[in-house]
């Protein structure tokens, strides 16, 4: 029942004449559905970069973006301010000046920032936006995801090597070092939900969630173990050693500019919103919610399942842009020394709590 | 599995491929193999092992290529280019492998394979599972590679250590 | 058989952004571990010193602002404290006490200054924030002083060069007040935004592994290296030019030195988060003794100083500054050296990088505070 | 073009193997005959699968089984081969096959 299938209902319940039979053909869902994902990501890329200037400027005291926004409502208060902020950006890095250094080797330095963004934008693809909302529910949805985030690591790896010049060069190996050392606690933190939901798709990991608890109940401390490896991963504060701005000048990116540099801005905040719907659906329930089923109406049911679900990813993308404005940053070998010797053993016992939890709940 | 689909890929797989052994620039060499292994994975997809694609794009294109890239980047001063070996070589090594290829080729042509249609069992991913924990089914080889794995952690490390911190 | 990973030379500065000024480090790497560091400076040399011989002095003192532009009143202050000794001048008693009050309040500006920097550049972004907020209440006081918000040149022979205000009114004032009260109301103020600040950074587990124990300085290489202020106090050495050698009315001011055993990067971020509280005690102290009167002796615009040679030292927020004062009997001096706290500071850079990691070098950097103007001068 | 079958899936296979084999014997560079060696085994994988799809009774169900024992050797013989290399690299500054014919450095 993916996103496919609502729109088909939606057709036929809408009565659709025989003769537009063809719309309903697979090639055309596919392209329906592929234009909602990437108008709901672009959409929420843009306010949440909106929304992490205004975050950022309230823990600092300030008042973040105002100036390109409505007067009027910029008046009424400082959240309402500067709302087409991140569109006068994206302008702005359309039209300045894309220049390519000289001894630039083209082929990797102009595919790493495409393969970021496609990397950051395959995970869409089973992430459970709602009650049947996601756009194919594989049976191996976790391990596709894992997948997908490590191609990330080869674009940022190809973008170091690619500008050929030291820093980058130095940034790169930097991130594509600590992004490794950071997926394998996100896995094995990921593994604990999957051990009691007894199943690797997502959708059926948020209706054992809706069926029984939550699964952040047993394994908390792979919850916590889950949201610094994605932090780690989206080379975000505290762990943003690749663009430590004090020491290599801006480590891998240092020698895009324009829409290349734009493409890895928007990456990293599209893994943002990935790596919360995934702590989302893995460990807050998803779409799930308690009252979810006493509403009748198949059609308000999905729309209440979306609402809550995205309630949810945006408690976790508050608490990461709230670690993000209040840590220093850690040093290379520390994040290693952390990554392996303490989050991976919190990591294994995660799973054991979780493995003890599901035999003595099947014993009761 | 309509026939285009197949067709496509494995152009793709073989083109890539042949980019690896031919390219000059060893970090070009290494992008085409990464795309090399993204076609193999879409073919185990076209097999319905599905499992096993997922696991190839995890382990192939995020570990093992990762690997490889380090190795090129260690081992390489910025952006230079292998020499190009003498001729005669490549010549004689088309040969052996074109040889062995057409036999191979031959053989598995001449075969009389069934040619789908046979219940095919879909191994789900919990499936899989279950075999490799099966006493006897791949319980011994799974664990035979697990000490594999650590023999080999341990061996690339005091391989490639530094003198100094023995 | 090492892996001889060849050593690449990174060079850092002189533009680098967190190089404090334009100051070169040419550091020897191999991989993440930097063997070798080598402080090229002279980028910011505009010869103070020389500009000194050709100026006579009341004209040179608005050349000492630019000397450390982040504490200008001491740099200020040491140079009129060496003329007045030569010429012996005695400053009026009202002026003395407002030199060392915008010395000190220039003091906590500085290492407000220092904190918000050194965060940021560990990578905390909202500490430099709040410590700028606060720092921008004394630059609001320095304007209404001496109508300047860096380099004030607001200290003259025997004196200052215009009285404090009557009444002030800031945004953060409640409406017009005595300065005297605007004072006070920041300096109570402050003690608590900074309690906040500390509170968010001093414990913070990730700041601590950045400082606990990085950049170690012994104590007898800091000794003999000739480094001074919050530098020399993490390592143990209790010296402080204002109670070592007293000058103007330090003596009869109550203040202790903040001095911490470990020497490392850490104790230097406590120590000079202590000094500022401290100094707001001396603030107090002396907003509440300042006396009546001239604030300034009428001297006339040149003053011929016999010859002789003077040595004057104070502590500016960096260190034991001091200034080498000769005259040959003419208006202008014939020699002026200065001795300033960021030179020997610095000196000590490579010593503690070795070994270090690239990110250690700017926490390091940042936990010295040496400042480029004063080295290069 | 006839319904995919079989013998499609093993000519690509061995079509990649001979491509690897290939790439083995003619490249110069440690690192580029790891590479092609990676080939190899992806090559054996396929045809792994495929039997796997086609044969089709539960013991052929197993080939997708083998095919995961082959991607976990292959990582480990990977990591072993890019050590080796870098030692290689430690002592002659180089990774040249040709050159390197010491037995004993």
């Amino acid at each position: 029942m993916g996103i496919a299938d609502r729109i088909r209902n939606l057709f036929d319940s809408a009565g659709l004449p025989p003769a537009l039979d063809w719309v309903k053909s697979d090639i055309v869902m596919m392209l329906v559905v592929l234009v909602l994902v990437i108008g709901f990501i672009s959409v929420s890329v843009l306010f949440l970069i909106w929304l992490e200037r205004k975050v950022s400027a309230r823990i600092q005291r300030r008042m973040g973006p105002m100036l390109a926004g409505i007067p009027w409502l910029n008046a009424k208060s400082m959240w309402l301010g500067g709302i087409f902020q991140t569109a006068a950006d994206a302008i702005k890095l359309l039209i300045k000046e894309d220049l390519t250094p000289a001894e630039v080797d083209k082929l990797v330095y102009f595919l790493a920032p495409m393969l970021v963004f496609t990397a950051s934008l395959m995970s869409y693809v089973v992430i459970p936006f709602g009650d049947g909302l996601s756009v194919t529910d594989l049976n191996v949805g976790v391990v596709y995801l894992l997948a997908v985030s490590s191609i990330a690591v080869l674009a940022i790896m190809m973008a170091g090597w690619g500008s050929n010049s030291k820093y980058s060069l130095l940034g790169g190996l930097r991130s594509v070092a600590q992004m490794i050392s950071y997926e394998i606690p996100m896995i094995f933190a990921l593994l604990g939900p999957v051990l009691m939901a007894g199943s690797l798709s997502m959708q059926d990991i948020v209706k054992a969630q809706a069926a029984s608890h939550w699964f952040i109940i047993p394994n908390i401390i792979g919850f916590i173990v889950f949201i610094i490896a994605g932090t780690a991963e989206t080379n975000r504060p505290p762990f943003d050693l690749p663009e430590g701005e004090s020491e290599l000048v801006a480590g891998f990116v240092t020698e895009y500019s324009g829409m290349k540099f734009a493409m890895f801005f928007l990456a990293e905040f599209s893994n943002l919103f990935v790596v919360s719907a995934v702590a989302t659906t893995l460990f807050l329930g998803g779409w799930a919610f308690p009252g979810l089923d006493a509403i009748a109406d198949p059609a308000i049911r999905t729309l209440v399942s979306f609402l809550v679900f995205l309630v949810k990813t945006y408690v976790i993308i508050l608490l990461l842009m709230w670690i993000r404005w209040t840590f220093p940053r850690l040093r290379v070998d520390q994040l290693m020394h952390f990554g392996w010797k303490t989050l991976l053993p919190f990591a294994f016992l995660n799973l054991l709590i979780a493995a003890i939890w599901v035999m003595v709940s099947v014993r009761m | 599995m309509n026939p285009i689909l197949f067709w496509s890929i494995a152009v793709f797989v073989v083109i890539a491929a042949l980019m690896v052994v031919r390219l000059p620039n060893i970090f070009h060499a290494g992008l085409s193999l990464i795309a090399t292994f993204g076609g193999v994975a879409a073919v185990y997809a076209m097999l319905d092992a599905h499992f096993l694609a997922a696991v190839q794009v995890l382990i192939y294109v995020g570990a093992i290529s990762v690997i490889l890239m380090f190795a090129v980047m260690l081992t390489q001063h910025l952006a230079q280019r292998e020499v190009r070996g003498s001729m005669s070589r490549h010549v004689s090594g088309a040969l052996v492998a074109g040889l062995f290829g057409l036999f191979a080729v031959i053989i598995v042509n001449t075969q009389q394979w069934p040619s789908g249609g046979l219940p095919f069992k879909y191994l789900q991913a919990g499936d899989i599972g279950k075999l490799f924990l099966d006493k006897n089914a791949f319980l011994v080889p799974f664990e035979m590679v697990a000490i594999l794995l650590l023999v080999a952690l341990v061996g690339a490390v005091m391989v490639a250590r530094k003198e100094g911190d023995r | 058989m090492t892996l001889k990973t060849e050593e690449f030379y990174i060079n850092m500065g002189p533009q680098h952004p967190s190089m404090h000024g334009v100051l070169r480090l040419l550091v020897k790497l191999d991989g993440e571990y930097i063997v070798d560091c080598e402080p090229v400076i002279g980028y910011l040399h505009r010869s103070i010193e020389k500009m000194a011989e050709g100026k006579h002095f009341g004209q040179f003192i608005p050349v000492t602002d630019r000397l450390d532009y982040v504490t200008s009143m001491s740099a200020n202050y040491v140079f009129v404290l060496a003329v007045e000794r030569l010429a012996d001048i005695v400053p009026t008693p009202r002026g003395d006490y407002i030199r060392v009050l915008m010395v000190e309040l220039n003091r906590i500006a500085s290492h407000l200054l220092w904190f918000g920097t050194n965060t940021l550049e560990l990578g905390a972004t909202t500490p430099f924030l709040y410590a700028f907020q606060e720092r921008e209440k004394i630059l609001d006081m320095f304007e209404a002083t001496c109508g300047q918000r860096l380099t004030y040149n607001y200290l003259r022979l025997g004196g200052v060069a215009y009285d404090l205000p009557k009444t002030v009114s800031f945004a953060w004032t409640d409406g017009v007040m005595p300065f005297e009260k605007a004072c006070e109301k920041f300096l109570n103020e402050m003690i608590p935004v900074l309690d906040m600040c500390e509170e968010l950074v001093s414990e913070n587990a990730i700041f601590l592994k950045r400082t606990r124990g990085v950049g170690v300085l012994p104590r007898d290489l800091a000794v003999d290296a000739g480094c001074s202020g919050p530098v020399i106090r993490a390592c143990g050495v209790k010296y402080d030019v204002r109670k070592a050698v007293p000058y103007s009315i330090y003596s009869e001011l109550d203040f202790d030195i903040p001095t911490r055993e470990n020497g490392d990067s850490w104790d230097r971020y406590k120590i000079r988060m202590d000094e500022i509280r401290e100094s707001t005690k001396i603030c107090h102290q002396v907003l509440a003794k300042m006396p009546k009167g001239a604030f300034k002796q009428v001297l006339p615009n040149r003053i011929w100083v016999p010859p002789g040679e003077v040595y004057s030292r104070i502590e500016n927020s960096r260190g034991d500054m001091g200034t080498y004062l000769v005259a040959d009997g003419s208006e202008k001096s014939y020699r002026c050296k200065f001795r300033t706290p960021s030179f020997s500071n610095l000196c000590v850079m490579p010593y503690l990088l070795k070994g270090a990691l690239v990110a250690d070098l700017i926490a390091i950097g940042a936990s010295l505070d040496f400042v480029l103007p004063e080295i290069d001068r | 073009m006839a319904p995919v079958g079989l013998a499609h899936f093993l000519t690509l296979s061995v079509i990649l193997f001979c491509v690897g084999l290939y790439g083995v014997l003619t490249r110069r560079n440690a690192v580029a005959i790891l590479m092609s060696l990676e080939l190899m085994f992806n090559a054996v994988n396929i045809s792994l699968v495929g039997f796997a799809r086609f044969m089709g009774n539960e013991v052929a169900a197993s080939g997708q089984m083998f095919a995961l024992f082959v991607v976990a050797v292959a990582g480990a013989e990977a990591t072993i081969g890019v050590a080796i290399v870098l030692a290689l690299y430690r002592n002659f500054r180089h990774i040249n096959v040709d050159e390197v014919d010491l037995l004993k450095w």
